[in-house]
């Protein structure tokens, strides 16, 4: 057996050692295997250890798959002094396609062009495809069968998202910046969000 | 009427033929900054033709700029004018044009829209079946549909992320343990099929820029970098211990072109104090630069 | 100024984020810049981390370099577990950066990513400087100073190469056999391994 101390310090260790997001799956049937615990005992330890960490300059925090500590948000300023490598931007074009993929998914990239209006390069799917953001979910019944894509848990990661609907709300139509409201009934809206 | 101003502008920037001699006096009457906030220019600005590039570089397409005019003009959406969004609309395409930038095809098929939508406007009311839809709504339902998405574009880019935003903390194994994570294996032909597999998608290189000769050259390069920040940073090293005589006057000649290829994309500098004295290299460095402006 | 509490906290989530053990200099110059902390100040809230992680799963521990914290010494084994996977398998973009660099350096990220048409992720430069392969040769002089790349003396050895004259030459792309159909260079190159 193995006492609750015990159990509380390996799965700190072992979430602090691994560098993706430690799901309870993986602690039970990897780390754990020959501890025999049961799923809620994992859970108990992990809330105790979120508490502990509360006040600590690192917290332990739950992504899409699983957890991880993070750098206290309030630290991140001071400790960007300590690295070099200055984030990547990205540039407009990929994060609309972004978006519409994570909203809109399964979708395939004319309808993707169909919104924006413009065609989507390459280059962007490419780097999405890459950066493990999004993946071909299937292929659309339609001549051509064309690639949908949807986004990844890796991209729920990467935000420290939980799950897709932890994304912002988009705005509803109504509320589009540029309707004054003055003569709303000229036109019949039936806009799906 | 406080846009009185800015109808006057805009008028002139319709009505006005831009060719690149008027540019001097012309005035554009906005600025256009990481793709969303909007500027307002002194009236006397000159904007020189790369910067009016890259304003309607900003633009990412022609939904883009239709909304940005409906902003602009404060028109309401649902009550589009179509006839002085069409003309503002090709006077900006038309500016596209004089300045060469390269105009996408979708720029084009908007114009093409909205004159379709204008012309059926221009029809008698009678004439039009009495079913039938304003025609400005496919349009106005475009519009509305891509600022939802551009602006969730927003929402996304600021949410915190990893690397921008958030970093994690790890710990490691401690020294003495000797488990190591098993590290991928690499065959030397993986390496050559992956290059390989870069040149056939892109063809950006010729293929006697790989060739042996510019290969040790580029290593050379290398060799000699490594060996100047080995130097302790800013310290000169002799120009003659970047050469090793035995290596005949083949190595010679490659050392002396790779430190000739350095000097050309400025990474190292050569000194010579006197006339016929020694002449030193060392890294350039960041201060360097600023010196020379 | 600065409470001693946020100092700790601020110090330790510097010591979890370095991917390198910390050096009291390097906290104090570059992370405190701004806060004109002592170096005895530094030192006991070291002292205070380092007995707060006691008892937990990770310890503060001080090698030559620096500080960092490490796995509790007595779970290395369970959590060697979670690592103990089959061998994993680099990506495409990973060779195709790696090959990169090797022909071409001293080459840039940018350069990298104007050949390949996509965005190379800091993953891909971090585990292959983690893995000795490529280093840091200098900084280009053009807007930013962005890193020039270039592969080391372990990525020789690795493929025991005694210099990089030995990488197999390319063969050129309008005489690849897929282009005009000739089989007669099907091995166009010698590998030595």
């Amino acid at each position: 057996m193995i006492s609750t101390k015990h159990l509380e310090q390996l799965i700190e260790a072992a979430v602090f050692s691994s560098d993706k997001p430690l799901s309870i799956k993986k602690i039970k049937d990897q780390l754990l295997p020959h501890y025999g615990i049961a799923t809620p005992q994992i859970k108990q330890a992990l809330i105790n250890i979120e508490k502990h960490y509360r006040p600590r300059g690192v917290n332990l925090v739950e992504v899409a798959s699983g957890f991880q500590f993070q750098i206290k948000a309030e630290h991140n300023e001071d400790i960007a002094l300590l690295t070099e490598e200055k984030p990547q931007k990205y540039s407009r074009a990929l994060l609309e396609t972004l978006a519409l993929i994570a909203y809109k998914q399964p979708i395939t990239r004319s309808e993707i062009e169909d919104v924006r209006g413009v065609a989507v390069s390459s280059h962007i799917i490419k780097t999405l495809i890459e950066r493990e953001w999004i993946k071909i979910l299937g292929y659309k019944e339609v001549p051509g069968r064309p690639s949908m894509y949807g986004t990844t848990k890796e991209f729920l990661d990467y935000f420290s998202l939980k799950s897709l609907d932890q994304l912002p709300d988009l705005i509803p139509i109504e509320e589009s910046s540029i309707v004054n409201g003055t003569m709303q009934d000229i036109i019949p809206f039936n806009i799906k969000k | 009427m406080q846009n009185n101003a800015e109808h006057d502008q805009v008028n002139k920037l319709t009505t006005g033929n831009l060719q690149a001699g008027e540019m001097q006096q012309q005035v554009l009457p906005f600025a256009f900054i990481r793709g969303e906030a909007i500027v307002e220019k002194p009236q006397d600005l000159f904007i020189p033709p790369d910067a009016l590039e890259i304003i309607l570089e900003s633009f990412e397409g022609p939904l883009d700029l239709l909304l940005y005019l409906i902003k602009k003009q404060k028109f309401d959406i649902l009550d589009l004018p179509i006839a002085p969004i069409t003309t503002q609309y090709m006077s900006y395409v038309e500016l596209m044009k004089d300045v060469k930038l390269e105009l996408a095809a979708e720029y084009l098929v908007m114009a093409a829209i909205l004159a379709e939508i204008k012309s059926r406007l221009l029809l008698p009311k009678q004439q039009v079946e009495e079913d039938e839809e304003d025609p400005r709504a496919e349009l106005v339902r475009r519009l509305q549909e891509y600022e939802v998405i551009k602006r969730a574009a927003q929402n996304i880019d600021e949410l915190p992320r990893l690397e921008r935003d958030i970093a994690i903390a790890n710990a490691s194994f401690s020294t003495t343990f000797t488990y190591k994570t098993r590290a991928a294996e690499v065959e030397l032909a993986d390496l050559v099929t992956a290059l390989q597999a870069v040149l056939k998608r892109t063809q950006a290189f010729e293929h006697h820029h790989i060739a042996k000769e510019t290969l040790s050259t580029r290593q050379r390069m290398s060799d000699i970098l490594t060996k100047l920040s080995a130097a302790n940073g800013n310290h000169f090293i002799k120009f003659e211990s970047l050469f090793d005589v035995s290596e005949g006057r083949h190595g010679v000649v490659v050392t002396f072109l790779a430190v000739l290829e350095l000097l050309k994309e400025q990474l190292i500098v050569c000194q010579q104090v006197q006339n016929l004295g020694d002449i030193h290299v060392r890294l350039k460095e960041a201060e360097d630069s600023y010196d020379q402006h």
